[in-house]
């Protein structure tokens, strides 16, 4: 493990930075819409069901 | 904090966490069950840290102070949990409670009597931690009674709020820690941060800011813990 | 006076206590000290005291002192505590992966030791940026912008050091 | 609220998160170091100002429970501590990749960052304390206490970039942004403050439900209003 992370480190430091741009916003956006969608997913399985208009 | 109202409520104020404390310290004092518990708690988890740490005796003297800190924390649990039990055994609390004698009296009274329990649990490991670690108290013995004593009050009073809240729910055993975690990390980290200055020399001064952080919290939890925890037992 | 309005005081005194934690917290003197990272000056100023403990050092990257060696396997730059001439600086050796910010001028934290030779030796070098927000400037490409100024540094190879 | 009010919050919501999005993905020029990875600002930023709001909403329902008992301000607490940690942690999560390419790192333990990691825990234990008490009534005044003594931590990780030297910039403000990136991040803010409005309404609906379920089974006190509204509401005040 040790000396394939050391390899992959050295290769790193050979191309001269780490590299990325697009992946990284297409990464954040992707998770965020996921969580919002899945929080109104779950807030859809547990709507209440005996009386939707319960009285205010 | 018990000087700001008015005289004579507030000798009553004292008056009635003394004699509440005085009470839990006999109770105490004559099963030993709880402190025994937690010292032997404590001296296991200390050594576990060094087999789990295995032979590096390096690691186990540069980590002491964290070390040390997590026993207490842990054995905190333990304590702040069985410090309500009591209560909870044949209705006690209502007993209390029934008494003229304000709530925060009784917020007063466990979290000291919390902190005292804790201290000198603490006091004992030290001689431990300096056998087992292989460490040597550089500084003073002073700081780091100083340091002792302001860590475990730290983790009383709002320990002592959550312990409240925990003994009278289901899955007590998980809900206090859950809670007291991470409330408590800035104040642990600060007394551990101290505790390693103390054991390893001080060479930028900087014992002297972690205890103010450490200070500033143990205001910030003694005083919002006095004020809400009346609610927590009112009814 | 009423029990409510001595509850009350009471409640107050121990709220102010705890504003008065709080404040304390954020104001005293604790944020000069228990610091996040040290600047070059300061850690200089400890003298013999910052040999061999772990330590964090901020500041910016001096102009014209980026220098990889020919394998680019370490990289060595200097920190200063500003971008004018003469700032105190400490000479850092990394072996850690810059991120693609890592310029000339720019903020960086590095996590390491520093040693009686004078290198910081790092294994964290952290990039810190500034809360600007600019848009490039007119017919400026940043995609190459950046790749220009990453193969004016690695030419650069030999001739930063100070 | 009426149910047109609720979906037309939600079409709000979408158009407007859905423009934010597409001026800071498309319109907006990138950063001059950043480049493209600048565009997270657009959905970390409103994820975390969102968050703050809805935990400090949390904190002001708890202080009035304890003032004044109601079901309504017991469920507003439930509804924006849980959506105040879901978004929470998506705003933790987008900062964390933002973190890998400008700083270099994922993580670092700088104040900002540990205050945050420490305040989604808290708000995670206040949740499940929630669950394990059965009783509405003891629910509600303990989590309030809880909450409260959680908010501590609030303005220690806003002002944590202010108070200490910490890797994390300090607030950003239209002056040292171009307005051509304040725009969409207004604008994405507007639709994430709308869709947080949306989804509290709905959680504050169902939470208030459950309350009214819950207190209406025999075993519990009869009526809307907890009982320790009634007697001695000067304990804490």
């Amino acid at each position: 493990m040790m000396t394939l992370s050391t390899l992959m480190l050295l290769a790193q430091v050979g191309s001269g930075r780490i590299q990325g741009g697009w992946g990284y916003v297409w990464a954040c956006y992707a998770i965020t819409i996921a969580t919002l969608a899945l929080y109104a997913l779950s807030l859809w399985v547990r709507r209440p069901r005996a009386s939707p208009d319960a009285k205010e | 904090m018990s000087t700001t109202p008015p005289r004579p409520r507030a000798i009553g104020l004292v008056a009635a966490t003394l004699a509440l404390l005085r009470k839990d310290l006999l109770i105490e004092w004559r099963t030993r069950a709880r402190l025994n518990a937690i010292i032997f708690f404590a001296l296991a988890t200390l050594l576990m840290f060094s087999f789990a740490l295995g032979p590096d005796t390096k690691l186990l003297e540069k980590n002491a102070g964290g070390y040390f800190w997590l026993a207490i924390l842990f054995a905190s649990v333990l304590a702040l949990g069985e410090s309500f039990r009591v209560e909870s055994e044949n209705a006690c609390m209502d007993g209390v409670r029934l008494a003229p004698a304000d709530a925060r009296a009784i917020f007063l009274s466990k979290a000291l009597g919390n902190t005292l329990l804790l201290t000198a649990l603490g006091a004992l490991l030290v001689p431990v931690m300096v056998a087992l670690y292989g460490v040597r108290i550089v500084t003073s013995f002073m700081d780091l009674g100083l340091i002792l004593l302001l860590g475990c009050l730290a983790l009383s009073a709002p320990g002592t709020v959550y312990a409240a809240i925990s003994s009278n729910a289901r899955a007590r055993d998980v809900l206090l820690p859950l809670l007291l975690f991470p409330l408590v990390i800035p104040a642990l980290l600060s007394a551990a941060k101290a505790t390693t200055l103390v054991l390893q020399g001080d060479p930028m001064n900087q014992f002297n800011s972690w205890l103010g952080l450490l200070g500033g919290f143990n205001l910030i939890y003694w005083g919002v813990g006095f004020v809400l925890f009346p609610r927590i037992i009112e009814d | 006076m009423t029990p409510v309005a001595r509850n009350r005081i009471i409640a107050l005194g121990a709220l102010l206590v705890a504003g008065a934690g709080l404040a304390f917290v954020a104001f005293g003197d604790i944020g000069e000290n228990l610091v996040y990272y040290w600047s070059p000056s300061e850690m200089l100023r400890q003298g013999d005291k910052a040999y061999t403990a772990t330590i964090r050092l901020g500041g910016v990257v001096q102009p014209g002192s980026i220098q990889w060696n020919a394998e680019h396997t370490t990289l060595h730059f200097r920190v200063a505590d500003g971008v004018q001439e003469g700032a105190a600086s400490v000479l850092v050796r990394s072996t850690e992966t810059p991120p693609q910010m890592f310029r000339d001028k720019i903020g960086v934290v590095v996590e390491g030791t520093y040693d009686k030779s004078g290198v910081f030796s790092s294994n964290r070098l952290m990039v810190n940026h500034s809360n600007e927000y600019r848009a490039p400037k007119e017919g400026e490409d940043p995609n190459k912008w950046r790749e220009t100024l990453s193969d004016a540094t690695t030419a650069s190879t030999g001739t930063g050091a100070k | 609220m009426n149910k047109f009010i609720k979906w037309g919050l939600l079409v709000l919501a979408l158009g407007l998160l859905g423009a934010g999005w597409w001026l800071g993905l498309a319109w907006a020029p990138p950063d001059r170091e950043m480049g493209d990875v600048q565009r997270i600002m657009y959905v970390h930023v409103p994820l975390q100002w969102m968050a703050m709001l809805a935990m400090f909403i949390n904190f002001v329902a708890a202080v009035a429970y304890l003032f004044k008992a109601s079901w309504k301000l017991d469920s507003a607490a439930e509804a924006s501590a849980e959506i105040g940690l879901v978004l929470g942690t998506a705003g933790m999560i987008t900062g964390a990749i933002w973190g890998r390419p400008t700083w270099g790192v994922y993580w670092s333990w700088d104040p900002r960052l540990t205050s945050e990691a420490i305040m989604l825990v808290t708000y995670t234990g206040y949740l499940v304390l929630r669950r394990f008490v059965e009783d509405p009534e003891k629910r509600a005044t303990w989590s309030a206490v809880v909450a409260i003594i959680g908010a501590i931590n609030l303005p220690i990780v806003w002002f944590s970039v202010r108070w200490w030297r910490s890797l994390h910039q300090v607030q950003s403000s239209p002056r040292t942004v171009d307005p051509e990136m304040v725009l969409p991040l207004r604008v994405s803010a507007f639709g994430m403050l709308f869709i947080t409005l949306f989804f509290m309404a709905v959680r504050y609906r169902q939470a208030l439900a459950e309350r009214q379920a819950e207190v209406a089974l025999p075993d519990a006190l009869p009526g809307d209003v907890p009982m320790s509204a009634s007697h001695n509401p000067s304990k804490v005040a």
